[in-house]
């Protein structure tokens, strides 16, 4: 066991990974000698060499595109997007290619590669750096999306992740990439892909999120207990696809009450999905309407007003009491 | 720059460029670009019959598929466009299998097990960066493996030409991507695509050698891809060649070339024609003369046929989408794979229990 | 008036567009000579010349981009991209630019121009043209997403969306594209973006759908009346951004039960976000779950197995009437 | 491929290429390449005292976007990437814009109106093709404007450069590319960013001249340019510059450029530094001696200082993005608008009833 930040634990995933199987690598933009932007493949390079661990020219659909060549012949390339913003460059390879070539092929070529990208803001970093789009490819059929939220999980999932035949994004909060530490056991570990987990047991509402956002929904909770009397069941997603119907719907049949809490914005957002699973499965339980604690529907705006803009604990407890006064 | 070519159109070799080729071998490719040929003629036919969906002929493209199919070898990557029918059959893609493809079937993308190929892709460009990943894969592997692209002209405008070849260059990576540049993306002329006097001369921005090529002839086309995958396999890095062909036909059976091209300009061409070349050549070297012409015209006529029949037979699995999006079906697809077979139940159709595919929860409405 | 076809109708207000303002202008590929693969740019180049109606290389992201350095000198570019499978190649210039120009440029630079794309499935089109995705444009804060179904609303939403000051992307239902004609005005008419319309009153269930499905959800609107005396409302929401939240509750309010229709998948598909903004808004109103008629989560099959997988007028009839017995 | 160059290290012109420019712009544009080194120097300071965000200077690049600002006119288009610090202060923007985009405002990217620029743009290429539009709009407009458009060495990589020089090259529009070639893409060199022996050569792909340029060498760039321009003016199409030049300093403020490049590198660039060179050909030239320098010193610490000031005095408004994401704020902004500006109330801030736009239907809950 040791204490680490999210970085450090992404980073012990990726070794593992790379001692345990020659046939993974890990390509991406300044992820060598500089050992990514955020360090996240510190001493990756030195260790496992320059044919494991690959910097490319700055052209991500390459990134993406180069990836799949090499997975058809073997290969289990974990390609890094230096920052989602900019993994959209590499969308129409994800799009037609990353999330189809299993069904087109009926499995003759699966693509059992992940694309990890840091995403979401709270870091004061430049424009086109902070935004939440993982709904994108919740809504694009063929792929798992995992979104960590803590070093622990995040390196358990990181490992599923790259141990899983199907094709993964992996969004990684950056906010929490130094926030904090965790004990992270020395043995190798995973977790289910789509297995969400409830991160504190209650009985008056339920609160659903994930990654980046995981944060102030605790302190929400905490803060309902202490200063309101509301004891609020927490959820953790663990990523959007598959997503965990039913511990979304056995929380929300106790408790009768739910807010759902994402950076992303809202119309069309990850939330959206979690009521529509609740309706279809436990409408005649809702006692209040459900509420999205989101991203406003604007462009993310650059970083000297980003907290306003974020959701914070302040804004869940508000919906949550809410919630429970209905 | 100059353009390689060995057959002048009377079927007359240069005899400095003469490939050696066993006759054997001739008599296969010319086989080959015949059974490409019959089969797009019957495919259109299939296609006003309403038997396939929309077609992509490449009638007059026969030779710059065909060639550098056979100058590589079996372990070696085959990545084609939607163009390669002629390169695809060589490689040993069964015709039904195209013809299924065609008909809306991914049948026709499942690539037959022993064979190192990629299926037809349609968004342009896109496929570069599998066989540029292909071919890094062979390098990666120690192997002497060679991976080939194709693309059409149009395509090389895409962003995903240029990463791709610019990529290559970098890893010099064992690849040979073939431009079928046949004067035409649907309506748009090469002239419009590119201000680019020739597509070879592109290679210069990604430090490796780029060789046009006369595409309607089947032995340069083998030559110019011989000496490409030779210094690929020696680890000389990536090779561009523009293969200089001619759409003889539509761009696909929904489009009409009569909106943007004149019968004259087609009418220059077809002198060119790759298999009339060929043809010729080989009566000439009395490697294949009419009677033999016409014994693999029938050989050919049955393998097509053959090949309507099995594809007509078949009968897909309605529910597969549900079994191959992911490598395990999750709850959700479960829920909705149970909706699907209720549907199809409320249609009349069979569907047995053990299809069903019920989860422990259900997605949907009610059932939890 | 006259009787045409939807493709007939948005050449009519592409004619209409390019004769009344100067500045507009198409562009695409084959939407010159060849008069876009459908034919809907018919004419133009004959009519507006080779510098108001301009084929493009085949470089999506190109066409993005082009137009949006045209549209800050004044232009009012007209984007086709010849099926939005092929839009994915733009992606990264319509999130990381077209969408955010007037909100980071406070207004100088707006980016007034509009994105066409043929879209959806059913008319046996080869593999990559028959997807559905328009639920990416919706979490695109800063666009409008513009959905016609027949041809009168598309002349008359292509026209809204030409003058709109915003970027809209214009989603074409290709399976409308000739499948039936409609009176079309003579005079140039509008329709507000973001206004939906109650295309059909009815007292039992709302049945709200767009685009291409709106037929069969028509459909099963009548078979619902005819053969199970069920009196379906059914509106029409025309496109998804915005989305006229106001008439979807008040429908809601009074039916008590709803379906939900569309092509596109359904994990953080439209419909989702249909379901949140009722359950925001009336949840205490509704008598039954929300169904969603969906694409399922799958690739989309390649055509010969499509029409199992669109929804039609059966799916929608089951699942109004699970609505109505619930 | 020849590198064009004027200035020797010793600030000698080579006198057959030498421009003939003023005095005064001479100073002027010493006084710009100062202004921007200066003005780097501070924003290093300011963001180690955490007064902006990250930052990414671009000392030792002075020339290279200078020279070709200085060559074209206020009504050509501008569009830079996010190291023509330099040649934005030259068109005019206001210094203390810049230093409100570093500080995450929104309003250092809203460009003054009187100026014909785009603002910095963070996507590395996607800018190419907005220059390759606005030069278009310039030719169809009749009018004789060009647009000038920067990127990097390894924004040469992306699919946007090749589409926007490829079509550039197809409508031949009034476009000159610079690339600001600083030898590093963060931590990757040039030598793996491409095979390619120069960058300029890329521009064989497209039809149109390519010209290496010393980019440490302000004449050599407005000689470059000015041709460009010239050209590009008289309906000859597009141009690609290479400028050779150097990033000195850190790729940005986050960046720690020792894990991947030697000191030794960099002092083998240090007496390339084009304030140097430049400096010493004015004062060679009797243009600007040390006193004339001393006083430019003075005038750019003031300009800096007030700059500084006036940035650090403004005032975000906080709801502005719900005013500037749409033209018109749709119903369900309007909602979350006040549900906004009532989460500001709950924290304490005072926000007027009239700001709240609220509308006829609350897209939250319980407000139908
Ligand atoms: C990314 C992408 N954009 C657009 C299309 C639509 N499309 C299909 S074929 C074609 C023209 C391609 O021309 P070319 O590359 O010369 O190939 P050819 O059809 O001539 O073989 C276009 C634009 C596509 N398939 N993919
Ligand atoms: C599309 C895109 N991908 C990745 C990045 C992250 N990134 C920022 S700068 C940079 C390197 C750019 O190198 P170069 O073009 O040479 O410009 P320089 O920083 O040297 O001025 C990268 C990869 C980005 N900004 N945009
Ligand atoms: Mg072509
Ligand atoms: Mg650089």
């Amino acid at each position: 066991m040791a204490q680490m930040t999210m970085v450090k634990a992404l980073n012990l995933a990726l070794r593992e990974a790379l001692a345990e199987d020659k046939k993974t690598m890990i390509i991406g933009e300044d992820v060598g000698q500089d050992e990514g932007v955020f360090r996240v493949t510190e001493d990756l390079l030195k260790e496992f060499g320059p044919d494991r661990v690959v910097d490319t020219p700055v052209a991500e659909s390459a990134i993406v595109g180069l990836a799949l060549g090499l997975a058809f012949n073997g290969f289990r390339p974990i390609c890094e997007m230096q920052f989602s913003g900019f993994g959209y460059c590499g969308f129409a390879q994800i799009e037609n290619h990353l999330s189809r070539y299993r069904n087109r092929t009926r499995g003759r070529y699966a693509a059992p590669l992940v694309i990890r990208m840091p995403y979401g803001g709270g870091i004061r970093a430049i424009e086109h750096h902070s935004e939440s789009r993982e709904a994108f490819f919740a809504q694009m059929p063929g792929l798992k999306l995992v979104i960590p939220s803590g070093p622990r999980n995040a390196r358990a999932l990181l490992r599923a992740s790259i141990l899983d035949p199907d094709p993964v994004m992996f969004y990684e909060p950056k906010a929490c990439y130094r926030a904090f530490r965790e004990e992270v056991p020395d043995e190798p570990e995973t977790l289910p892909i789509g297995k969400a987990q409830v991160v504190r047991a209650g009985s008056d509402v339920t609160l659903i999120s994930y990654g980046a956002s995981m944060r102030p929904t605790l302190e929400a909770a905490e803060e309902l207990e202490e200063e309101h009397r509301v004891d609020a069941e927490v959820i953790d997603l663990l990523g959007l696809v598959p997503m965990d119907t039913e511990t979304i719907n056995a929380s929300v049949r106790k408790t009768g009450r739910c807010v759902v809490v994402h950076e992303a914005p809202r119309t069309c957002g990850p939330a959206a999905e979690v009521i529509a699973r609740i309706v279809e499965n436990s409408l005649m339980y809702l006692e209040a309407p459900i509420h999205r604690v989101t991203g406003y529907d604007l462009v993310m705006p650059f970083f000297a007003m980003e907290k306003y803009y974020l959701p914070n604990s302040q804004k869940v407890v508000a919906a949550a009491r809410e919630a429970v006064n209905f | 720059m100059e353009t390689l070519a060995i057959l002048d159109p009377e079927g007359n070799a240069d005899e400095a460029l003469e490939p050696k080729i066993e006759a054997a071998d001739l008599r296969r490719l010319f086989r080959g670009m015949l059974a490409s040929r019959r089969f797009d003629e019957r495919m259109l036919k299939l296609q006003r019959q309403g038997r396939i969906g929309t077609y992509g002929p490449s009638v007059g493209q026969e030779a710059a598929s065909l060639g550098p199919a056979f100058a590589i070898g079996p372990k070696d990557w085959f990545v084609p466009a939607f163009r390669e029918t002629a390169g695809m059959l060589w490689r040993g893609w069964p015709m039904s299998k195209i013809i299924l493809w065609w008909s809306g079937n991914e049948e026709g993308a499942k690539v037959p097990d022993d064979i190192n190929d990629l299926p037809i892709c349609v968004p342009v460009a896109s496929q570069c960066l599998h066989a540029a990943g292909l071919a890094w894969s062979c390098k990666l592997n120690g192997t002497d493996h060679v991976a080939i692209g194709f693309l059409g002209d149009g395509a090389t405008s895409e962003g995903d030409f240029h990463e791709a070849m610019n990529c290559a260059g970098v890893y010099q990576v064992p690849l040979i991507t073939v431009i079928q540049n046949n004067q035409w993306a649907i309506s748009h002329p090469r002239a419009r695509q590119t201000a680019s006097a020739t597509l070879a001369q592109k290679a210069a921005a990604y430090g490796f050698d780029g060789i046009q090529v006369d595409g309607n002839d089947i032995l340069a086309m083998i030559v110019a891809t011989r000496d490409a995958v030779k210094k690929a396999r020696a680890g000389g890095g990536p090779t561009l060649i523009e293969a200089v062909t001619y759409r003889l036909g539509v761009h696909t059976t929904a489009d009409d070339p009569k909106k943007y091209r004149t019968d004259e300009e087609v009418e220059l061409w077809k002198p060119k024609d790759p298999l009339i070349r060929f043809g010729r050549y080989l009566k000439r070297k009395k490697i294949l003369d009419d009677k033999g012409r016409g014994l693999l015209e029938e050989e050919v006529a049955k393998e097509i046929a053959a090949a309507v029949e099995t594809a007509e037979a078949y009968e897909p699995d309605v529910s597969a989408p549900f079994h191959h999006t992911l490598s395990e079906m999750p709850d959700h697809l479960r829920a909705q794979l149970a909706e699907f077979q209720a549907y199809r139940r409320s249609i009349g159709e069979a569907v047995p229990e053990e299809e069903d595919g019920r989860g422990r929860l259900q997605g949907n409405v009610g059932v939890f």
